[in-house]
């Protein structure tokens, strides 16, 4: 079931400046992102999924700096690299769509003269690769005539795959997809990310399906990684992550998705909040909302451990302790 | 190309709107002002002749000023037919000159004047705007930001006396007043074209430096959310160029400081009026203050109404101008 | 039961301005006839642009209805204004999408809670009352709420918060709209499960607004599915699920995210 | 159709359409208002041609000249030029009374002052050929008379023959030669049969005068001289050049350069700025005009006690207000009301006390007022009747600064006697209108008349009192004159003798000493400047020929008559105006030089990144 | 524990002072606010001296004629024999009168305006935005020119009031279209409909909610309408509209000028006034610049370097 990792991510560490100081989002984070497949990674406010996504994609801004850690994609340091050299890569090697589809257009160009910009970026004749703009906007179920059109003059709909179409133009080998639904209406979402997935279907194209919305996560994605306070909890596959979650997190969060069919009182309640990642806090992130938490999960923070199932990590001590208390 | 039919009839409407309240304004100012310039003229040639002046002669100078005593309704009903028909009346001061003629004079060169120096400012200090924002929290910034806060806080006409100091006094670069060198005769000739060119450098200099400072803060605070908004942060995604990048967000920050652009119309006529007495430019700002010195209405009145229909047709074109660079607005046409 | 709120044929048309003279209108209501019964959570579901949020606004009076009558307790209240409209308003309460902005951020979760009770003329100890209702949305212990900002505060907290000041009138009617969409998963069902413990205790009917229909199957007990500004289908939650008959319907049961299904 | 260019040219179209438009306009409007023939693109005419002489001068400064040369209108701008075109029958110098015969050869009054005959001259002709006679000289003064209700007591204008006009008045009236004899005299065939003429515009002035209007300009009028002049070998300037200037800095900045050699502007700074620059060349002559007048309103408690007034003039530090308010230019005043020039009208005893009142002397002024039982109390004067004197307000006209200082001034010498005085400083035309409506306790204003002789000076202030809140356009002072002095006023008028006249004026200065309905402050100095590098021939202090001012219509020509060109003129050493117009094509080649290469150099950096 | 509404004085006094301290803290925390703040504190301490300790009657003419610095006069005479040190002192109360006067009454108004406008019906917000309009886009000096000869003409003495309405008249236009466009942006979110639904009254929460909501637009409009204020004053002063015989900074220009210091080289009478403007107009441009900075997260800097510093220490302890 494991491809071998396109991109392996290690030790990273990121945080935002703020009136307080440095604060940490991300924290000693690991990930292999396999090739062919789609990973994606869950959380819910404060988990640092979106800053991951830009951390990856080095394109971070001030005041978010990203401390410590490689990020390697094919035998080469991301974070080494020289910006020129990484702007050479984007929309070619990665690519990424972002997670405010509403505005990521140029609210003052015809799409097509924004798709001879991506072209002009990187060297290649706009008139020359005109057939390639079509294709990728075909490829997206969007009309040829969208590329006479202004941004504002599309429904938002059509921007997400315009944006899509734009990211996927030079056929990229990674793309990092942030929350590309997020505001879009219930019927389009599905049809977006039904298409999104046929897509990667077809092309085989390696993608990092970042979203809060884990309902959508579990229909999509082939390997999951969740996050909680900036750390990885639990990182396996899709059935993996369904049928034998090994942290309370997970189990706890899946278990709180309302679903057609589901009674109220099965629905799991989650005590307390979502939370950032708290430096002072020596133990167990997640110890605030644990309902099985032992005396032992506050005095040390729990390592990031490889089950026996395969490429299924998990970062609980109690595991498997607690699934005894939780009725599956 | 689509025309923004509904967003110009729009437009147009706000101009009649506000034209018409200037054409109100401007009817009732100058009668707010006290005094009578027939009694202070009849009252010089009655001094300087001895007293042997009828009375009735200012009975008469009242009439051929054009100064009644009518109920002021029938003035203003008067004064708006006048209006429709073209008549902006008869100078006092320089009676029996028509105001329309005098407007012909002077008008031109102050709209010269404003039309240039704005364009010059706008350019220049969107461009310094542009640096300063894309070197945001740099010392090139820094020097950006203060050069045109100082500026923009510095008393405009004061400045204008210390470059003609400069300059003109001292520096015996550049003429001391005038439009164009008296030693050359008006008309379409290059030698008449660069003297006026070269006349006009010290006041478009002068109002170009006061008035940068706004345009460059205005685009530096333009361009910086522009610069973190998500289209820019997308096409850094996508690995464009810098140039591209800068290009995108550029055009992006100008549209807001377009309609600025309308705005400072009317205050650079405002810097224009005042610049025009200190390098003694013949436009419409000694004028007015002559106007007002002799209570000389229909001048007064001729100037204001059009230094205003001057800045509002400059509005229009500059918002007309907007609805053809905003494709949002142009969209509204569909 | 007996129908506590009703609308008859309500249609809103909207004038979009484009000039000074010419607009265009856009019909956002089509002749909606919807009813709600006492002690009842009722759903409206649709898709945006299906109109759900403008009845929710035409219920409370923000718009009025270019046609159609609303009848409250069998009175017709359409016309209703000043006084009476302000009484309608106590009696019916409507909870906002985005707890980030229905809360203002210059006051205190103290001062939401106060305003209402002061405007209605508490009779009873308004300090306590509002300890009361800051229990009553789960919030606890209400003193260290009361003198929160709601940037201090999370976005669950801040919908209970709201809550509470909705409740604060003691309205028979609350009006969700969509109130669970903008929380965290973990957090949702907090609320749903809230909304269903205020119906119980307190007998207030509620209209829950939504686009996801996993939370209607979860809390409603009835439905209305609204498509271009009509209804296109009404009737038991469990039935409508079960069986849409509408193509609509069902394209909305098929969009519901699952994360048992794979796309 | 790319659509991306096309948008681009719809904003290099507007942006050129509007730059096109105001260059076209700027070029448009000196072609609208120039009346020579041929429009914009017509070729230009050299109008100071280097061989021929040109005297620039400024009469003061004036937002822009105005095509109007109507004779009706002598003072209207450009003022001075009309004086140039239009000739009066005498020439007479209003600081001595000396009269030139112009026009006419002579005068000589009859039957006791009733009757004025003038005699004419012969072989003048107007610029358009028509000959000067007497039938134009009536018909100026019947047009005048008929359509301006002007010479209220000249009865009848009659032509005796050709070059002989009588004027019958109802009453003695010798005076009556300075008014006839100034009056500028129009050719009968341009004017004939035009009703209301001091309502047409006149771009083509025909007159007698030494010189013609060439071309107009706003900024710029050339005067050519009439070949046809009858004053043999005059003018002896080829060209006047009047050269628009719109403030009183630009004007004296070009003044110090020589670009200008003939002004009337004030000068904060004169000697530093002007003369400093080229004191063989740069001079200036401020002689003493009009008594600049403290008017007080004589129907209000205090200012209605001639005593008080009195008071008021000693308190008065005139040398003061010369050094501070007026840089030292206007020259402390007499007390009696009467030019400088015209002093040794007075007898000693009058002189004196004319003086003696002038100067600065609070304790002769306290000792006056306490000798009527005003008492001074902790800085504050109180009347006979024990009461406070009254707050009184001062005025004067904003945006005259020497006077606004003037008021600080003489409201801080006035606190020194008690008298509490508050200033104001509305606009002149507020502050004539309050004046003449009485609504006013004191002002700064000029209240004389003008004329050869000081009983022009007395006109202003006699008269009847108009009650206040009614216009009085002389005696705005409200001065209850004594009926010896409206006896000797009105005797004036028919003294033909010196004596006579002299026994009058004396008359009426002694009861205007003693009274003292107004005060003089400061003589108005008129505002002359003139450069003599290569014009000499200018009346000075040391030869104060004439009224030397150029807004002067009448004595301007005098003086532009007397002008000529200096043999050795030395060349100017300053930048001329050729030297100007090269810096400026360099300075404008630069610019643009410095713009191309920026833009090609910024295509460059584009290309490479 | 008591409630918030039933603080005790010295509770509020504490309260305004913390406030304050708070307050003062934002603006220490931007290095252009700060510095903006510092000047205009300078140069208003100068000014409240300047009431009490000018070294000799500013309007009296007490010495030579333009003399240069010396012992004696340290920014040496005017054209006329005053103290240039003395004026500059003494004038600077009044300009910043007039600057603060300007600006709060000219800001009171436009939030009238704008906010009524933003909370009136549709026809009432047209006209109220016609007539804003027609004031922005008459050129102010026109307008100044005309009110200031009727104020001359009045030639009652009433101080700085013309000066002041005549700016007030000319400036509050810019500042009423600004609180118009934020109160109809503020009044359309929900909280404020959650005011309307709970049955707030209109002018509740005008005066609860919308003021407090548009605070920082408020403070940046009243340095804006200051700036304007003092700007206008020495346009007032330099057209010869205002009141000459008063000693401001407008009028120490308006003199210097017309004696024309700048041909004479007298540079100590036209640059102090000159240079204390630009100083109290620059400290405007500041606070206003970095109080946007504060309000707009989007333009926010935080020193990395210390920030940085500071860290390592904490993590270290």
């Amino acid at each position: 079931m494991s491809g071998n990792p396109v991109m392996k991510i290690r030790n990273l560490e990121v945080g935002y400046y703020s009136e307080n100081g440095f604060n940490i989002i991300i924290h000693d984070l690991n990930l292999d992102v396999n090739e062919g497949r789609i990973l994606g990674v869950a959380g819910e406010s404060g988990s640092g999924k979106s800053t991951l996504a830009q951390a990856i994609y080095r394109s971070l801004k001030y005041p978010g700096e990203i401390r410590s850690g490689e990020i390697i994609f094919r035998g080469k340091d991301l974070l080494k690299m020289e910006t020129q050299e990484l702007r050479k890569m984007r929309a070619i090697d990665i690519s990424f769509v972002p997670q405010a589809a509403m505005n990521a257009l140029n609210p003052v160009k015809k799409i097509l003269y924004q798709f001879y910009d991506v072209l002009i970026a990187h060297g290649k004749d706009p008139e020359e690769n005109m057939e390639r703009i079509r294709e990728s906007v075909r490829m997206v179920r969007l009309d040829e005539s969208i590329l006479y059109n202004f941004p504002h003059e599309l429904s938002g709909g059509m921007k997400q795959r315009t944006v899509i179409a734009m990211s996927l133009l030079l056929s990229p080998k990674l793309v990092i997809l942030d929350e590309p639904t997020t505001g879009l209406d219930v019927l389009v979402e599905h049809d977006i990310l039904k298409d999104i997935r046929e897509i990667q279907r077809k092309t085989n194209i390696t993608m990092i399906f970042i979203t809060h919305d884990l309902s959508i996560l579990y229909e999509m994605s082939d390997d999951i990684a969740m996050l909680y306070a900036g750390e990885i909890v639990e990182k396996g596959s899709h059935s993996q992550f369904l049928k034998n979650p090994m942290h309370p997190y997970t189990y706890l969060l899946t278990k709180s998705i309302p679903r057609i069919g589901v009674k109220r009182e099965n629905i799991v309640k989650l005590k307390g909040n979502p939370t950032n990642y708290d430096p002072s806090n020596r133990g167990c992130q997640f110890i605030t909302r644990c309902p099985y938490s032992e005396s032992f999960c506050s005095e040390s923070h729990p390592d990031l451990i490889e089950s026996d199932e395969d490429d299924h990590l998990y970062r609980c001590m109690n595991f498997p302790a607690w699934r005894k208390k939780a009725t599956i | 190309m689509k025309i923004p039919v509904r967003y110009i009839i729009n437009k147009i409407f706000l101009f009649i709107v506000v034209l018409f309240g200037a054409i109100t304004l401007n009817f009732v100012l100058p009668r707010l002002i006290p005094g009578n310039p027939a009694e202070t003229i009849y009252q010089d040639v009655v001094k300087a002749s001895g007293g042997a002046v009828n009375p009735v002669y200012l009975k008469q100078l009242e009439a051929e000023y054009g100064l009644s005593h009518a109920p002021l309704y029938v003035q203003y009903l008067t004064y708006l037919s006048d209006l429709f028909h073209g008549n902006l009346g008869v100078s006092i001061t320089y009676y029996p000159v028509p105001v329309s003629t005098i407007l012909a004079q002077a008008l031109p060169w102050t709209l010269f004047l404003v039309i240039t120096s704005i364009s010059i400012s706008f350019f220049i200090g969107n461009r310094m705007g542009r640096y300063g924002g894309i070197n945001r929290n740099t010392w090139k910034d820094l020097t950006v930001d203060i050069f045109s806060m100082f500026m923009a806080s510095f008393p405009a006409f004061v400045m204008a006396f210390i470059i003609l100091d400069i300059f003109a006094v001292n520096g015996k670069l550049f003429p001391l007043g005038g439009a164009y060198s008296s030693s050359i005769n008006a008309g379409f000739t290059i030698p008449f074209i660069i003297s006026v060119i070269y006349h006009a450098f010290l006041p478009v200099l002068t109002i170009v430096l006061t008035s940068l400072g706004g345009w460059t803060l205005g685009m530096r605070n333009n361009i910086i959310p522009n610069l973190n908004s998500d289209f820019i942060n997308y096409s850094e995604n996508l690995g464009m160029k810098s140039y591209q990048i800068k290009s995108i967000a550029y055009r992006n920050a100008i549209l807001p400081n377009l309609t600025g652009f309308s705005m400072s119309i009317g205050l650079s006529m405002s810097g224009v009026i005042i610049e025009e007495s200190i390098f003694s430019y013949p436009g419409v700002g000694m004028y007015m203050i002559t106007a007002i010195d002799n209570l000389d209405y229909p001048l007064m009145q001729g100037i204001f109404l059009m230094v205003i229909i001057a800045v509002l047709v400059g509005n229009f074109i500059v918002d007309l101008l907007y609805g053809f660079l905003d494709p949002r607005i142009r969209q509204e046409s569909g | 039961m007996s129908q506590i709120l009703r609308t008859e044929s309500i249609s809103k048309e909207f004038m979009v301005r484009k000039g000074l003279v010419t607009g265009n209108t856009i019909k956002a209501l089509n002749d909606v006839n919807i009813y709600l019964e006492e002690r009842e959570i009722l759903a409206l579901v649709g898709a945006s642009g299906s109109g759900k949020s403008t009845l929710a606004r035409i219920l409370v009076f923000l718009y009025r209805p270019t046609s159609g009558k609303i009848f409250f307790q069998d009175q017709d209240v359409t016309k209703y204004k000043g006084r009476k409209l302000k009484k309608y308003r106590s009696d019916v309460q409507m909870v906002f999408q985005d707890p980030y902005a229905s809360l203002d951020p210059y006051h205190t979760v103290d001062w939401h809670i106060r305003r209402p009770l002061i405007l209605s003329h508490y009779k009873g100890n308004v300090e306590e009352r509002i300890d009361e209702l800051l229990e009553m949305v789960r919030l606890n212990p209400p003193s260290y709420y009361r003198e929160k900002f709601p940037h201090q505060i999370s976005g669950g907290q801040r919908q209970r918060v709201y809550l509470a000041r909705a409740l604060a009138l003691e309205p028979k009617v609350l009006i969700a709209d969509e109130p669970v969409s903008m929380l965290d998963v973990s957090l949702r069902i907090e609320v749903l499960d809230l909304l269903s413990s205020i119906r119980e205790k307190l007998g207030v009917s509620i209209i829950y607004i939504t686009h996801d229909l996993n939370t209607v199957s979860v809390i409603s007990d009835r439905i209305y599915v609204l498509h271009d500004g009509k209804v296109v289908e009404s009737g038991r939650t469990q039935d409508v699920i079960a069986n849409p008959s509408d193509s609509y319907t069902r394209a909305l049961i098929e969009a519901a995210p699952d994360p048992y299904k794979r796309l | 159709m790319n659509i991306k260019d096309n948008k681009k040219i719809v904003v290099a179209i507007s942006a050129a359409v509007i730059m096109i438009l105001s260059s076209m306009m700027v070029l448009a409007a000196p072609a609208m208002s120039q009346n020579s023939s041929g429009g914009i693109f017509a070729n230009p005419q050299t109008a100071s041609n280097s061989n021929n002489t040109s005297l620039y001068l400024s009469p003061g400064p004036t937002p822009a000249f105005t095509d109007n040369f109507n004779p009706f209108n002598i003072w209207s701008t450009p003022a001075g030029i009309m004086g140039f075109i239009y000739e009066p029958l005498f020439q007479i110098n209003t600081y001595n009374g000396t009269v030139i015969p112009w026009l006419a050869t002579s005068y000589n009054f009859s039957h006791g002052g009733r009757n004025l005959t003038v005699y004419l001259r012969h072989n003048v002709t107007f610029s358009n050929g028509e000959q000067f006679n007497a039938s134009s000289v009536v018909f100026t003064f019947q047009t005048e008379k008929k359509d301006y209700d002007e010479w209220g007591t000249v009865k009848n204008i009659t032509a005796i023959n050709n070059y002989e006009v009588e004027f019958n008045f109802t009453q003695p009236q010798t005076q009556y030669l300075f008014y006839i004899g100034s009056t500028v005299i129009i050719p009968k065939n341009v004017w004939e049969g035009k009703s209301n003429p001091a309502n047409i515009q006149v771009t083509d002035p025909i007159g007698t005068g030494p010189y013609m209007i060439q071309s107009f300009s706003p900024q710029k009028i050339v005067l050519v001289k009439n070949p046809h002049y009858w004053q043999p070998g005059e003018p002896k300037i080829d060209h006047v050049v009047y050269v628009d200037y719109t403030s009183n800095s630009a004007l004296s900045l070009a003044l110090a350069e020589g670009k200008v050699e003939w002004a009337s502007v004030f000068e904060p700074n004169v000697t530093q700025l002007f003369t400093a620059n080229d004191p063989a060349h740069n001079h200036y002559w401020y002689p003493p005009g009009q008594p600049v007048t403290l008017l007080l309103n004589n129907l209000i408690y205090p200012l209605n006690i001639s005593y008080f007034r009195q008071a008021i003039s000693l308190a008065i530090n005139r040398t003061a207000i010369m050094n501070i308010g007026e840089y030292g230019y206007e020259r402390p005043a007499n007390a009696a009301n009467i030019l400088e020039q015209q002093m040794s009208y007075l007898n000693a005893s009058n002189a004196q006390m004319a003086n003696e009142l002038a100067q600065y002397n609070p304790q002769k002024a306290l000792q006056i007022l306490e000798a009527h039982g005003f008492t001074l109390k902790s800085g504050s004067l109180y009347g006979p009747n024990g009461q406070k004197v009254p707050t009184l307000n001062l005025m004067s006209v904003a945006g005259y600064s020497d006077w606004d200082t003037d008021i600080t001034l003489i409201a801080s010498e006035l606190s020194q006697i008690g008298i509490s005085v508050t200033t104001t400083t509305p606009t002149n035309s507020v502050l004539s209108g309050d004046v003449t409506d009485g609504n006013y306790t004191m002002a700064l204003y000029v209240d004389t008349g003008i004329g050869p002789n000081p009983w022009y000076d007395y006109s202003g202030i006699q008269g009847p009192v108009v009650p206040i809140g009614q216009n009085a356009y002389i005696n705005p002072e409200r001065w209850n004159a004594s009926a010896q002095f409206e006896k000797y006023f009105n005797n004036f008028p028919s003294a033909i003798t010196n004596s006579t006249q002299e026994a009058d004026i004396n008359g009426m200065a002694s009861i205007m000493l003693q009274q003292m309905p107004i005060i003089p402050v400061v003589y108005s100095a008129d505002w002359y400047e003139y450069v003599n590098t290569t014009i000499g021939g200018w009346p000075n202090a040391a030869h104060p020929y004439w009224i030397p001012m150029p807004w002067y219509p009448g004595p301007s020509e005098v003086v532009l008559l007397h002008l000529y060109v200096k043999s050795n003129a030395p060349s100017n050493s300053g930048l001329t105006n050729t030297d100007y117009d090269l810096i400026a094509a360099v300075i404008v080649v630069a610019i643009a030089a410095v713009a191309a290469v920026g833009w090609v150099r910024s295509k460059k950096m584009k290309q490479k990144e | 524990m008591g409630s918030i509404n039933h603080v005790s004085g010295l509770e509020k006094i504490v309260g305004i002072i913390r406030k304050t301290k708070s307050t003062l803290g934002i603006l220490f925390q931007n290095g252009k606010s700060a510095t903006g703040f510092i000047i205009l504190v300078s140069i208003s301490i100068f000014a409240i001296a300047g009431l009490f300790f000018a070294p000799y009657n500013p309007d009296a003419y007490m010495f030579r004629r333009s003399l240069p610095p010396n012992s004696v006069n340290i920014l040496g005479t005017t054209g006329y024999g005053q103290d240039v040190f003395s004026q500059l002192f003494a004038g600077a109360a009044p300009t910043l009168f007039i600057g603060f006067s300007v600006g709060i009454l000219g800001t009171l108004i436009s939030v009238f305006v704008g906010v009524l406008s933003g909370f009136a019906s549709k026809r009432v917000n047209d006209l109220i935005n016609s007539i804003v309009n027609i004031f922005l886009v008459v050129p102010g000096v026109l307008l100044i020119m005309l009110f200031g000869t009727y104020f001359l003409g009045l030639k009652e003495n009433l101080g700085y009031v013309p000066t002041i309405l005549i700016l007030i008249i000319t400036g509050w236009a810019f500042g009423a279209r600004t609180f118009r466009s934020v109160t109809l942006s503020v009044s359309k979110r929900d909280y404020i409909l959650s005011s309307v639904l709970i049955g707030e009254s209109k002018v509740s929460i005008i005066f609860r909610q919308i003021i407090k909501a548009i605070m920082p637009v408020i403070v940046s409009n009243f340095f804006f309408t200051a700036m304007y204020g003092v700007m206008g004053l020495t346009f007032v002063e330099y057209l010869g509209v205002g009141n000459l015989s008063q000693v401001n900074w407008g009028t120490m220009l308006y003199w210097a000028i017309n004696d024309e210091a700048y041909l004479t080289g007298q540079w100590w009478w036209i640059l102090p006034p000159s240079l204390m403007i630009s100083a109290l107009m620059f400290s405007f441009i500041l606070l206003n610049f970095g109080l946007d900075e504060i309000a707009n997260p989007s333009l926010r800097i935080y020193n990395k370097k210390n920030r940085k510093a500071k860290n390592v220490t904490d993590t270290q302890n």
